[in-house]
């Protein structure tokens, strides 16, 4: 085969030469060929190799369905390997390489696999490499996997950009040929909302490689004319480079566009690539038809390809692909590949026809061979000739290049996404789409309709019933005339017997007919088992050229028609779509929203380093000069606090107004703990269950009037508290009236912890803040002295005199601010959730380390909150079942090490002393730790089965995971303060 | 359905906004019902093949509960209506 | 409407940089905007929309039957709680949130494209009508949505997602050169 | 046939053509001692350690599709063992060592692929968890091992260090863990049922349970009655549909799982990398594809197909723990039908009908699972006697408030 450019013709532009290289080779290509024709027009046939036997390949399609030409694009972190050159639009600089060879394309050691091919039939691991045993592991596996796939991908950080948009439609019509052209002028000269999606840069589908005329004109100029038209349409947008790549429910259309792919230096301004979800009211599926390869002996010799794909090359490119081309055909397009290439000068060998009859004419002087059988090829990296076999003579006919047609599949892909299977249909010999429903049809070549005047009818018609069903006009323009155009007929053939080698199915995973054959012996004649045991279509190409003949043969063994076998399961992506292009701008830093505090700046200001909590970012702690680790600073801060006070931001925190008659009975039902009879200026804590028992949230519930309930919750929970209380209202008992809003981004809040906490607050407070004035458990309206107004509570997370101060939002760094010059004298500190963290382990308070998710009120020894007498809460009922009652239950206690240097970690297990780990002998776990600068060692909180009856006993806190076992002491979980006399301060 | 939703409030939203609570067919016992009937509410699904009744909750949206009538084979949505006013027809 | 120094804009600092002159499509960040929740008692919606929507300096926007936030540009956030109170006259509930939000108001040629690369609802001016407002979501962003004019829509959003929020607006609007500045 | 060396040459030599059905298309018979509903993994491994171990050889495995037709052919094939609650570890430890033995005992290579797996971790919370899991693992005897940020960058150099929305601080690792062909497991479970005499009836979808006096005596199928000594449900996806059949009331939701995998690639993961910062996994098969997931689309569905929303979600999280992913295109999706228990563990039974087992309720992870679940159900057919390390896994762990709740996220199937 020797490919070649045409002297004339196509619709490149000759005018702009684009430089390009492929292994290192510089070649040249115009603008408007792809990768393939460029490579074909240089002769460059050997593009790569098969997966499994290493066998040299050539382009066998002009389009998506490509098998074989595969190419890794780009280098570095712009690589993109498995790239169909089919599709790749040339560019300037554009660089390619081969792949799946070594040490290069030309001599490939891999190549040996063939030789061993007998004894690498389908499924043969299945069968071996199971001794010895451990081979496996060692030496079978490694060697399989170094053989895996085909390109490399090199995992670099991605510099390109991705994104995604929403797009609405009356009309989405997929696929710009004559058919979805014809249907997008009819229904945006109606006035329809239209999207017309295409997976090439040049839109016109077939018009644009074909020798036929439209009113007159090349059908490229009526392609032309029609996309022009619809530009100009304010109500159509015209997506080029865009495949739609799946069919969702409620006729949602995933697409992905190519923005910058086909350009060498991509603007920083727009993305790589870009996926649109089009929600269409309606939707035409013009997706054409795919050729069909015939299965013959040495089928898959570069040189051999599809005779539509050398059409293409020669109508649209401008090249061809031999100087001495033979067509192998059962249908009629074998013969106008003939004609179009005869047209242009290429010189045809003979015409194979499998069938004995045909009306078909073949151009003049053409030898015709009828009744006839390609049976082997010949050449080893380029085809040199074929063996043609009729009556049991066979005949060496010497060429370069092979166009087979086996006839046209719709391509139905689409409609066979949500569950519905192709049809099969005895009158096309092929499978064609599902009644679906209206919301999407197929028109054209991918409604079964092969020529050209009917696919233009068949668009215009099915649009307009479209138009008149949403309620528009469609006018009825004339039709377009064609002219030359021909019939399409043929006769299936699945199988061309008397194959001298392997004939292949499934070119890019080798699988060739005589696999189909061992895996239907075996009993894998199911069509989904012959896929999965031979891997028959699971290629990159997903078997769009395979798949059908797979089918046929395995009927063909079988005894039964193509519908008895039908077909494996059509999913999305029709091709292939990109990480990058299906995430969109959501990675990285921004794969989730960040949270921001409105007291961030102030803590920044003051030094401090944040740390994740769900979306928020929170102050962690504030290193000073001098601090070398985060616990020196840690330390530092939980001693000030104790001993002096300290500012730390808790605005994370869920909040939620609560109003109405009925808000008290509301919470009532909520909280396991009694709030009915919460007083007006009192908070409380609370506890909220799962309906199952099990602790859902803990929080503060405060009541600011009769009808005017605040209701925190922690930072991970204030989403699902919320959920759950809008559940509660609206679903179990609408009838309450109750109603309430979140309020925690209007709000600053800061915890102002420690014995001179009032001292320091005082300064900024309007109004009487005093033990009497302001006890424990107090909240009120207040204002400061700055005027600004405020939410004060008198609360504590860290056992000590505590408030926290709530003040609007764009206030909260001012406020803080002037908390800490007032404090200034008192030796106040900033402090972060870590010495937050430590503080409240000192007190044995409780957060999400406890509350995992399994432990209920009496585990966590809250027992006492559950307010039994209440006649119902969430969770009431299903507390009291055997398992979550009974007394070998694991309980909150506290642990402290026997020898006090040594260290406890969360996550540990406990062990009785003198027994062994085992399962059966876990005792509980340790849920937080850490060290207690108060008490000058760690502490931890833990679950320990039947725990508040074993204080004094010693344990083994068993961390393996660390190499560490210690002895540890069970203690009451409340390490400071237990008689609450600083808290009450 | 799996796509879009048709919220009775805020019209056609992406699939996206909501969050999927499950089980809208039953309601929830009343307190002195017996350990069956509240171990069949809070663990025994119908979970049928076909018409269900299902809360999403239109959480990035009016933030209400809505009672999905849909197929769970076919994906096809019946009705969408608020939960409130579901519930109080179901208790007339 | 002016509030003290004292209170700081949840933008600040990204939008600290001099203001470059305007592009065709335009983010306005409004920096002194007065806004409250409504909550209607059960049965008072309707009364309590009208009565909020005879005052033309108060715009409502939709969050849920019976809830809206209702945006005022010349009231003080108490100013706007006590006039809300008089208007409703007991038959709804009202939350201050004007430190708890943040407006931003994006005009131009481009905005509906740069809308639905976060968008999932049909923006199209029949479908989406001046003057109405819906809760959706802004990529993973929850947003209040308003168009205000042809071209114009505002974004509210809670002050915690503020900042996150502008770096997606930047991101999407990025292929049409989009610009930000405070309103004032 | 038995596979080997010499049976791969001797069938070579001979064109391939003596190869033989890997396991048998029997008629059914009119009775059996057991029959197991359900020709999956479970189902089929439940009727091969009936017959091999526990003698019961007078076995039908009846499936409604082809074999392996359910989440057996559909899902990411990874095998691992390492739980939290004592309730699961013992469980899948067990199965991790069928695993392990399972080419040789079946004579046929499940392609087991112990590659290791790791759990990345985020924040000092989620490391005290798996730490947590981690000891939990260690006293079931099980090695794991906790791999700080500078290790694991030496071990995957090709994670988002320094730009992940959630910074990857390390990863808790199981090395035995890894993958198997999933197919080749049913296949191979049906190839050694066969040969022990279990009939496997394809394409025979159970319609009725018939009763008589409070027992079951058999089922009503598209290929007629067939009556059963016991009868055993290993239907995961359509569990409540069969258990309907016989009146059971079950804590399932049935709910569409997506999976996806990659063109495939030169091997360049190495491991089963778990993001902490979602539910996103992914692995590389020996054929080159990356396999991935992530979590459910969240509605009650039987239908195997999933949504594009979800879709895309896997894609920001995979491209955030792995940026070099995004221009990596992703070849296919599928959906798998998961039997969502109400407490994310799974069910192996006896039922409130004497002689109906229940076998349901897996969750994501019913393929690791198959080895351990086909023996302990096969365990309790057999000897009417629950196997140890499947006590903590009845049905009525719900009503008597012994749930095994992994996630500790309650009663709401699609938070499991």
């Amino acid at each position: 085969m020797t490919g070649y450019r045409l002297s004339s013709g196509g619709l490149v532009d000759r005018s702009k030469t684009l430089s390009f290289t492929f292994d290192g080779r510089p070649l040249r290509g115009f603008a408007g060929d792809t990768l393939a024709s460029a490579l074909l027009a240089n002769d460059q046939l050997l593009i790569g190799r098969s997966f499994k036997y290493h066998r040299p390949r050539g382009i066998v399609s002009a389009g998506p369905s490509e098998p074989n030409a595969l190419v890794t694009i780009g280098s570095d972190a712009r690589t993109d390997p498995n790239t169909k050159a089919t599709v790749t639009e040339l560019y300037g600089g554009l660089t390619a390489k081969s792949q799946n060879r070594w040490p290069s394309l030309g001599f490939d050691v891999g190549a040996v696999n063939g030789m061993l091919s007998p004894f690498l039939g389908a499924g043969f691991y299945y069968k071996t490499f199971m001794w010895p045993k451990q081979f496996w592991e060692r030496v079978y596996e490694p060697f399989i996997r170094r053989a895996a796939g085909l390109g490399r991908a090199v995992l670099e950080r991605d510099p390109e950009t991705y994104e995604k948009s929403w797009a609405f439609c009356d009309l989405l019509v997929v696929g710009a040929g004559p058919a979805g052209l014809m249907a997008a002028l009819t229904a945006g000269r109606a006035g329809l909302r239209v999207i017309v999606a295409d997976e090439d840069f040049r839109l016109g589908g077939s018009l644009l490689a074909t020798g036929e005329t439209v009113d007159g004109a090349p059908a490229s100029v009526f392609a032309d004319r029609t996309v022009a038209e619809l530009q100009a349409l304010p109500n159509v947008t015209l997506l080029s480079r865009t495949t739609v790549f799946g069919w969702y429910d409620d006729n949602v259309f995933g697409a992905v566009e190519r923005v910058q792919k086909h350009i060498a230096e991509p603007s920083s301004k727009l993305v790589s690539e870009r996926v649109w979800r089009i929600v269409a009211k309606r939707a035409l599926m013009a997706t054409g038809a795919e050729e069909r390869p015939l299965v013959f002996g040495g089928n898959d010799r570069p040189g051999v390809m599809m005779a539509g794909a050398m059409t293409t090359y020669a109508e649209r490119y401008g090249v061809a692909a031999g100087k001495q081309i033979t067509i192998f055909t059962s249908g009629s397009a074998g013969y106008r590949t003939a004609r179009a290439l005869a047209s242009k000068g290429v010189a045809i060998a003979a015409i194979v026809d499998a069938r004995a009859e045909s009306a078909d004419q073949a151009p003049d002087g053409i030898r015709v061979i009828r009744s006839a059988s390609v049976v082997d090829t010949k050449g080893r990296q380029r085809l040199k000739g074929i063996v043609v076999e009729r009556s049991g003579f066979e005949e060496l006919i010497v060429c370069d290049a092979l166009g087979m047609s086996g006839g046209f599949s719709p391509v139905v892909h689409l409609a066979c996404q949500r569950g519905a299977r192709p049809v099969w249909s005895e009158e096309l010999k092929a499978f064609v789409a599902p009644d679906v429903g209206g919301g999407l049809r197929a028109v054209g070549a991918a409604n079964g309709v092969y020529t050209l005047s009917s696919c233009l009818s068949d668009g215009a018609e099915k649009a307009a019933a479209i138009a008149a069903d949403l309620g528009f006009r469609a006018s009825s323009a004339a039709a377009p005339v064609v002219d030359g155009e021909e019939a399409t007929s043929f006769s299936a053939l699945w199988y061309v017997p008397g194959a001298k080698s392997k004939a292949f199915v499934d070119f890019q995973n080798d699988v060739h007919a005589k696999d189909l054959g061992l895996a239907l012996r075996e009993g894998f004649g199911h069509v989904e088992h012959a896929k999965r045991y031979t891997t028959s279509g699971m290629a990159t190409d997903q078997g769009k050229l395979s798949n059908i003949n797979a089918v046929g043969i395995l009927a063909g063994m079988r005894g039964v028609s193509p519908a008895d076998v039908g077909t494996t399961t059509f999913r999305p992506f029709y091709t292939p779509v990109s990480f990058g292009a299906l995430a969109g701008a959501a990675r990285d830093e921004h794969a989730a929203p960040a949270r921001k505090s409105p007291l961030h700046g102030w803590a920044m200001k003051n030094g401090a380093t944040f740390i994740e909590a769900g979306l928020w970012h929170r102050s962690a702690w504030f290193p000073r000069a001098g601090e070398k680790t985060w616990r020196d600073s840690v330390d530092r801060e939980v001693l000030n606090v104790r001993a002096n006070v300290g500012l730390c931001d808790v605005s994370t925190l869920g909040k939620i107004e609560v109003f109405g008659p009925d808000a008290a009975e509301f919470l009532n039902r909520l909280y396991c703990n009694p709030v009915l009879k919460l007083p007006v200026g009192k908070a409380r804590y609370g506890l909220m269950l799962r309906e199952d028992g099990v602790v859902f949230d803990d929080g503060t519930v405060s009541r600011f009037d009769e009808e005017h309930f605040f209701v925190t919750t922690t930072t991970a929970m204030a989403g699902p508290v919320m959920a759950h209380m809008e559940y509660c209202a609206q679903t179990l008992w609408p009838d309450l009236e109750v109603r309430f809003t979140s309020s925690t981004d209007q709000w600053a809040q800061m915890a102002i912890a420690g014995p001179k906490a009032r001292a320091v607050l005082q300064q900024i407070v309007d109004g009487d803040i005093s033990d009497d004035a302001f006890p424990f458990l107090s909240v009120r309206k207040i204002a400061l002295k700055s005027g600004v107004s405020a939410r004060l509570f008198r609360i504590s997370f860290s056992g000590e005199l505590a408030f926290e101060l709530a003040v609007p939002a764009g206030y909260g760094e001012a406020v803080a601010d002037q908390i800490m010059e007032a404090g200034r004298p008192h030796d106040i500190c900033a402090y972060g959730v870590e010495a937050l963290n430590v503080l409240r382990l000192e007190k044995g308070l409780l957060t999400h380390a406890e509350f995992d998710g399994r432990v209920t009120p009496d585990d966590a020894g809250l027992g006492r909150m559950l307010s039994m007498q209440k006649t119902d809460f969430i969770g009431k009922r299903l507390s009291t079942r055997y398992g979550l009652t009974a007394a070998d239950r694991m309980q909150l206690v506290g642990l402290k090490p026997v020898d006090a240097d040594k260290d406890m970690r969360a996550g540990a297990h406990l062990l009785k002393e003198g027994t062994k780990p085992s399962t059966l002998n876990d005792q509980g776990w340790v849920s937080s730790a850490g060290f207690s600068p108060v008490l000058g060692h760690a502490i931890a909180l833990a679950f320990l089965r039947s725990g508040r009856e074993r204080y004094g006993e010693k344990v083994i806190v068993f961390d393996k995971l660390r190499d560490q076992e210690i002895v540890a002491e069970v203690c009451d979980p409340v390490f400071v303060d237990p008689q609450n006399a600083k808290l009450k301060a | 359905m799996a796509s879009l939703i048709t919220c009775p409030h805020c019209g056609l939203r992406p699939k996206e906004e909501f969050a999927i609570r499950g089980d809208a067919s039953r309601g929830r016992p009343e307190p002195m019902d017996s350990d069956e009937a509240w171990h069949d509410y809070v663990y025994v699904r119908a979970n049928p093949r076909g018409r269900t009744l299902e809360h999403w909750h239109h959480v990035a949206g009016c933030r209400r509960f809505l009672v999905v009538e849909r197929d769970t084979a076919t994906h096809e949505v019946y009705s969408v209506v608020d939960a409130a006013e579901f519930a109080r027809r179901a208790a007339q | 409407m002016v509030r003290d120094y004292n209170n700081r804009h949840a933008l600040e600092q990204k939008l600290r940089s001099a203001p470059t002159p305007s592009a065709a499509d335009h983010l306005m960040v409004g920096h002194w905007r007065t806004m409250a929740t409504v909550l209607a008692r059960t049965g008072q919606a309707e009364a309590v929309r009208q009565a909020i929507a005879s005052v033309p300096e108060l715009s409502l926007r939709f969050s849920g039957p019976g809830e809206w936030l209702v945006v005022s540009e010349v009231e003080a956030p108490s100013g706007l709680v006590r006039r809300l109170g008089e208007l409703c006259d007991g038959r709804a509930h009202v939350v201050d949130q004007s430190d708890g939000r943040v407006v931003f108001r994006l005009a131009g040629p481009n905005v509906r494209s740069i809308l639905a690369k976060g968008i999932g609802l049909d923006l199209h001016p029949a479908a989406f009508t001046i003057g109405g407002s819906a809760n959706a979501l802004c990529g993973h962003i929850p947003v209040n949505l308003a168009r205000t004019d042809e071209d114009t829509f505002e974004l509210i959003v809670p002050r915690s997602y503020a900042e996150s929020l502008f770096d997606d607006l930047t991101k999407m609007g990025r292929a049409f050169d989009l610009t930000a500045a405070f309103s004032d | 046939m038995r596979y080997s060396a010499f049976s791969i040459v001797r069938n070579a030599l001979s064109g391939n053509l003596n190869w033989k059905p890997q396991w048998r298309q029997p008629q059914p018979k009119s009775h059996y001692d057991v029959i197991i509903i359900g020709g999956g993994g479970h189902g089929l491994a439940t009727a091969y350690y009936l017959a091999k171990e526990f003698g019961v050889k007078n076995v039908a495995v009846l499936e409604k599709g082809y074999l392996g037709s359910g989440n057996v052919g559909r899902n990411t094939t990874i095998v691992r063992s390492n739980y939290m609650l004592p309730g699961n570890e013992p469980f899948y430890e067990f199965s991790m060592k069928l695993w392990e033995g399972l080419e040789q005992d079946l004579n046929y290579n499940v392609m087991l692929s112990q590659r290791g797996v790791i759990m990345l971790y985020h924040s000092d919370a989620q490391r005290d968890a798996y730490v947590r899991r981690g000891n939990a693992m260690w006293m079931e005897g099980v090695a794991a091992e906790l791999i700080e940020r500078e290790q694991l960058k030496k071990m995957i150099p090709f994670l988002n260090y320094d730009h992940a929305r959630y910074p990857i601080l390390g990863g808790l690792l199981q090395r035995r863990a890894g993958t198997a062909r999933h197919d080749a497991v049913a296949w191979g479970y049906a190839r050694g049922a066969d040969r022990h005499g279990v009939d496997i009836i394809e394409h025979c979808e159970v319609t009725g349970i018939r009763r008589e006096n409070g027992i079951v005596t058999g089922v009503e199928t598209t290929k007629g009655f067939i009556g059963c000594g016991k009868l055993a449900l290993a239907a995961a996806g359509n569990s409540s549909r069969v258990g309907e059949m016989a009146d059971l009331k079950l804590p399932l939701e049935s709910h569409v799982l997506q999976a996806f995998v990659t063109e495939g690639l030169k091997p360049c993961i190495d491991h089963v990398i778990v993001y902490g910062g979602g539910h996103f996994y992914i692995s590389q098969s020996d054929k080159g594809g990356l396999v991935f997931g992530a979590e459910i689309d969240g509605y009650s569905s039987y239908a195997q197909r999933g949504n594009l929303a979800t879709a895309e979600h896997v894609m920001e999280e995979g491209v955030t723990m792995i940026p070099g992913l995004a221009r990596v295109r992703v070849l296919r999706a599928w959906g798998g039908v998961m039997d969502m228990s109400m407490d994310g563990s799974p069910i192996i039974d006896r039922t409130s009908i004497d002689n109906l087992y229940l076998n349901c309720g897996w969750c994501y992870g019913g393929f690791k699972a198959t080895p351990a679940s086909g023996y302990c159900f096969a365990h309790l057919i057999a000897r009417n006697d629950t196997h140890p390390v499947a006590r903590a896994l009845r049905l009525d762990r719900f009503a008597r408030g012994y749930a095994v709740d992994e996630a500790g996220a309650g009663p709401q199937p699609n938070l499991h």
